[in-house]
């Protein structure tokens, strides 16, 4: 691992081969940032960016951006031909409505039922929800993106001891280390990443992970 | 509505008034009002906003100048000033998810008491609420929120007070613009009447009471 | 009465000088629609109609309709400089969000508390309320203005029989014969029509009327 | 999205379906669709619409042939046919005040439960529905409305199903978009990609299904 690609580049590749044709989504800040660069050549999908655009484009070169076009971090992008605005309320009615078809979001923690916690650190970093309560309640599939250890401790956790984002199992968690599924809502190893052992992923999963008989490698 | 100058409509805010803020990370904030604010020194203000933006920017600078007293955003991670005077308790702060924020605010602008959101459910944002379950599923009752004043920039506005706005700078001002007693805006371009074609006007002019005069 | 103008004509002049500088004021279909011919010279107030238009103008010139800008009735209208449009929710969000300053709407009964009933007669005619409701509900002001008798029969009553639009009490009835208000929610006379004398209204009203020392005339 | 000739956007609606049909009186309603539906004959339809409109105009095709089993509207005293079918019990009809009728569209579109209305308390539209009480006013509870197809018109029509609306043909088209599991569209224009400004799409693109070719 790593020998290639570092962590973020396997994760957001990987995350890209989720997207489908005609998709609208939503990328959180941070990793799934980066999944914008993959999208598989010939596939059309639409990106949200939930402070009030649908089609967003690459940033902008240097001296085209706008101050009124940013993503929601306040950062510059582009917007694509056929792209459209509207406020906060409609940019998340789309998302509570489902008309979301998937996010991508970063992670603190997932455990082995599928929850997610991933917008405080109670005492110590309380930035807020913004919008990924909605987002993990509301879009049709939510896929974290993240490291799978932090500090030297699994983020793929038996119980979430940070607060909740959503009582929603999220779908799918992608890591530089593997692709974990939550049929059942029971954490089940979908994929390893290259040169990645299961017994790899296995020791630096806290969770208890279902091991199917053969767990293929991650096509990137 | 009225034109004033930024000075005027500030003057009108007493200490202590609730004022719900447009803009996202600072885009779209109406950031003539925040500075005169900042200039006139008003305290102990009750901010409804989606975020505390960054330090100097936006609302941060109410925030810099510890103006506010009570903050209810989304979002307060961007901003490190707003997380220490949380932590210190100096601000308080009601983290309102952000879709949710929306709504409470847009109920607050259309006569409706609340909305039942799926969002929050079974996490700690359930606190306090009602919980109400319709054909098998949970929501959460969130009740309307309005403030005394609205401070709104938009793109374009008339000699009317018809507004309409640019790109991802419309974000939370047509809501507000709906939602408080008195409606104070800057625009980036005012115009005269029939300049912003009828099917574009995002907010009708009879909701603005204060348009700023520019320059 | 009605030697000089006719019913309807009486009713539009009067609660015409019920407008006020800048406001938003919804007419409903029938004899409110005719008090847009009598706003006061100088006065500028802003027509919403419900079907989403703030800024009716009068019915244009023949020739000149379009098939997409009409009234709440369908019928062609024109909109002013300054005029705008929305969809239904925003429409009513304005109507139930305080925005709407005046509504003035027709009756089938008011009674002596100041219900409005206007939109069923069970077993006869079940139009619907269309945005009957929400206007009396959330206009700041609600003006009925509606004949005083129809069929030999007060529509001012003791009590609705009909159903009722809402629990709300109206500010003003203005019919050919008199204008009444409902402070403390009983009926009590303001004004009487030219030529109409308060025994005549007393007489064609069902309600219980409260009639002050002195009732003026109308000033129209 | 996909372009589909109306005859094959049609087939795909099964008797029985629950539809929601843009338009107000007719102006905004999906006339092309409504036609088709009437020629192809299908039955026992349930829909949502603001109004009946009037005999052999908008909804009112779909009244003069019996095709439609359950009505749920704010008005339909303007076309005698459907009263009389109402009180044949021929068709059944709830009646919605129509700013509720708007916002429980909406609410469905946006996945909210529903919503606390003032509108109908203490009146008949109370009936069978839950009351709640915020800091001293009752409210109606009134639930998210959802169909199985939207018929939507719109004025300007993007290759990639941008909507936008002319002057009062927007009304119910753009909430109903949002509330059906299928949409399809009808357009009096349809345009180029980039035709329409970012900031005059009032319906995105990703929420249309199909799009009816025109001609």
């Amino acid at each position: 691992m790593g020998e290639i690609m570092d962590a973020q580049t396997i994760i957001a590749r990987r995350v890209a081969l989720e997207l489908r044709q005609g998709m609208l989504v939503n990328l959180g800040i941070g990793i799934p940032t980066l999944i914008a660069n993959y999208v598989p050549e010939g596939l059309h999908v639409f990106f949200q960016s939930e402070n009030g655009l649908i089609g967003t484009g690459p940033i902008p070169e240097q001296g085209l951006e706008h101050p009124l076009l940013t993503d929601a971090g306040g950062r510059p992008i582009s917007a694509l031909p056929g792209a459209c605005t509207f406020d906060s309320a409609t940019s998340f009615g789309l998302i509570r409505g489902g008309h979301v078809d998937m996010t991508v979001l970063g992670g603190l923690q997932v455990d082995g039922e599928g929850h997610l916690a991933n917008w405080m650190i109670p005492g110590k970093m309380v930035p807020g929800m913004g919008g990924a309560m909605d987002l993990v309640t509301g879009a049709r599939r939510v896929v974290v993106a993240m490291q799978h250890v932090a500090k030297g401790k699994s983020k793929i956790v038996k119980k979430c001891t940070l607060p909740l984002t959503s009582a929603r199992v999220i779908d799918l968690v992608v890591t530089e280390m593997a692709v974990i599924g939550f049929p059942g809502g029971r954490a089940t190893l979908i994929e390893t990443a290259p040169g990645v052992s299961v017994a790899d992923v296995v020791s630096n999963t806290e969770a208890e992970l279902i091991v199917p008989a053969a767990v293929p490698a991650m096509a990137i | 509505m009225k034109v004033v100058s930024v000075e005027h409509a500030v003057a009108m805010i007493p200490d202590g008034a609730s004022i719900m803020i447009g803009g996202f990370m600072g885009v779209g904030a109406p950031e003539r009002l925040l500075d005169e604010l900042a200039r006139q020194g008003k305290s102990g203000l009750t901010v409804i906003a989606n975020d505390a933006c960054l330090p100097g920017k936006g609302i941060g600078k109410l925030v810099d100048s510890a103006q506010i007293a009570r903050l209810t955003a989304s979002h307060i991670g961007l901003n490190p000033i707003a997380q220490q005077q949380m932590m210190a308790e100096k601000m308080a702060v009601d983290l309102v998810p952000q879709g949710t924020l929306a709504e409470r605010i847009r109920a607050g602008g259309c006569g409706l008491g609340g909305v039942l959101t799926p969002t929050g459910v079974g996490t700690v944002v359930e606190a306090g609420k009602r919980k109400i379950d319709l054909d098998g599923k949970s929501y959460l009752l969130e009740t309307a929120l309005r403030a005394d004043f609205a401070l709104i920039h938009s793109f374009l506005a008339d000699y009317q007070g018809n507004l309409s706005y640019a790109l991802t700078a419309r974000n939370f001002n047509p809501v507000m613009a709906m939602a408080a007693d008195t409606v104070i805006v800057t625009a980036e371009n005012i115009v005269p009447v029939g300049v912003i074609a009828p099917d574009h006007v995002v907010t009708p002019g009879p909701l603005v009471d204060y348009l700023v005069a520019n320059g």
